[in-house]
């Protein structure tokens, strides 16, 4: 129970429209834009895709190693993604997130969308990484020539995320 | 039996990933659970686990606040603020 | 000067941390990525990458064609994108736009930026999109069923760029 | 000279892409250039640069104001909106 280091089931699909995953493996961004604009009735217009990457801190930060709960990670993601696409029209919709060691570069998360219109694209594909920061149960833990520790989370992202709430979708649960 | 299962820092800090309490009476909650850890005098339970500490909790899988309803059977989780992304 | 079907020269290059386009070929939006994502310092915590692709609109479009004013079109691209990376902190941003014909689920244009933090990525990126919709000289013309015919600008195109506008930048020229 | 460049719709309307004008001093800006156009009775021209029609128009492909100076060896466009994207 402590670093998880399975692939999770895919409960989800490449053949539906959402298409979430905690992986080890490293994330193929090509393969996730490839994936959304792959829209056979030719219906989107845009897709916006979103990735995050481990940054070095000017060498500060060596390796990051990222712990989850499996089983409520995956749950979480994947509710994420509905809400998401309940509030915003979207054809297609992904979140591919990173579990494991990585280095300085890797990408760690990519979420992205494709809507008819890109102002619809671009805002959901943004609420959904502020939730995904702020409410799948996930840690880092960052390494670099003066040890290893825990990353604390940041009042800024808790209130990058809440920016969507105060807009619209909380209130309507 | 209720599991109780720990994260990341807290994890570490504990020294435990996973720890089981026998149903009872006073254990309603999951501020109940929290406070029965809490009491533990060995290790650093109290400091860790006393409410001061900013924790966040779920109840088989799902996010819960303090006052959630706890039964035996079921799978409580505690950990620190997440940081995925 | 008519169709535009050569493919610009550049004087920008994949080298540098802008890279403009206009391009006859289709767009390869896996590469675009790749080449955002290949910040070798490690600084890039996030990239925003924006596809806009051919609709078919229920089978009313089966073919596009896109003109521009060749020389011009570029110019005002890359002008784009160095205001862009005024505004915001970029470590790459790139704008790539097709030409001439295309078909229902083509891309037409590709615009991503990578930066360390996902908010100006985020804004970067649809600030950029939306001032290249409504400041680059170029023509969409529509085909479909019932022949072919001029796409008109839309006033919500021109609203969404001005709102970059009201918001500091234009306000400093 | 002056060269006179048109795109899309306009282009398309006029049955033209470019023409050229001779220097003159009533040619003094891109609104003159227009009017000297529209002046023209054959074809279309009246109708398609009356100044009822929304264009744009570029000197020396920069964006340009219908007050835009205009001299001898410039290129001046007109073109309708942009619909790129």
């Amino acid at each position: 129970m402590t670093m998880a280091d399975t692939i999770s089931s895919d409960l989800n699909s490449p053949d539906g429209p959402f298409w979430h995953r905690i992986q080890t493996a490293p994330i193929d961004c090509g393969a996730a834009q490839q994936w959304l604009s792959a829209d056979i009735v030719g219906a989107a217009g845009a897709t916006v895709l979103f990735t995050g990457q481990v940054r070095s801190e000017q060498g500060q930060v060596s390796a990051l190693s990222l712990e989850h709960y499996p089983g409520m990670s995956e749950k979480v993601l994947a509710g994420l993604i509905r809400e998401v696409a309940q509030r915003w029209p979207l054809l297609r919709a992904l979140a591919w997130h990173r579990v494991g060691d990585m280095g300085a570069g890797d990408a760690i998360v990519v979420v992205g969308v494709a809507a008819a219109h890109r102002q619809a694209a671009f805002e959901a594909c943004s609420c959904l990484m502020d939730r995904v920061k702020t409410e799948v149960p996930l840690w880092k833990k960052v390494s670099g020539p003066d040890g290893s520790d825990w990353v604390d989370a940041r009042d800024a992202d808790l209130a990058a995320a809440r920016r969507w709430h105060d807009s619209g979708e909380a209130d309507e649960r | 039996m209720i599991r109780i299962l720990f994260f990341a820092s807290l994890r570490e800090r504990l020294g435990e990933a996973e720890v089981t309490l026998a149903p009872a009476p006073e254990l309603k909650t999951v501020a109940d659970v929290r406070a029965a850890l809490a009491a533990r005098t060995d290790g650093r339970w109290a400091e860790l686990l006393s409410v001061e500490q900013l924790l966040l909790a779920a109840v088989n899988e799902t996010m819960a606040p303090p006052e959630t309803a706890v039964q035996d059977g079921d799978v409580v989780a505690f950990f620190p603020p997440v940081t995925g992304g």
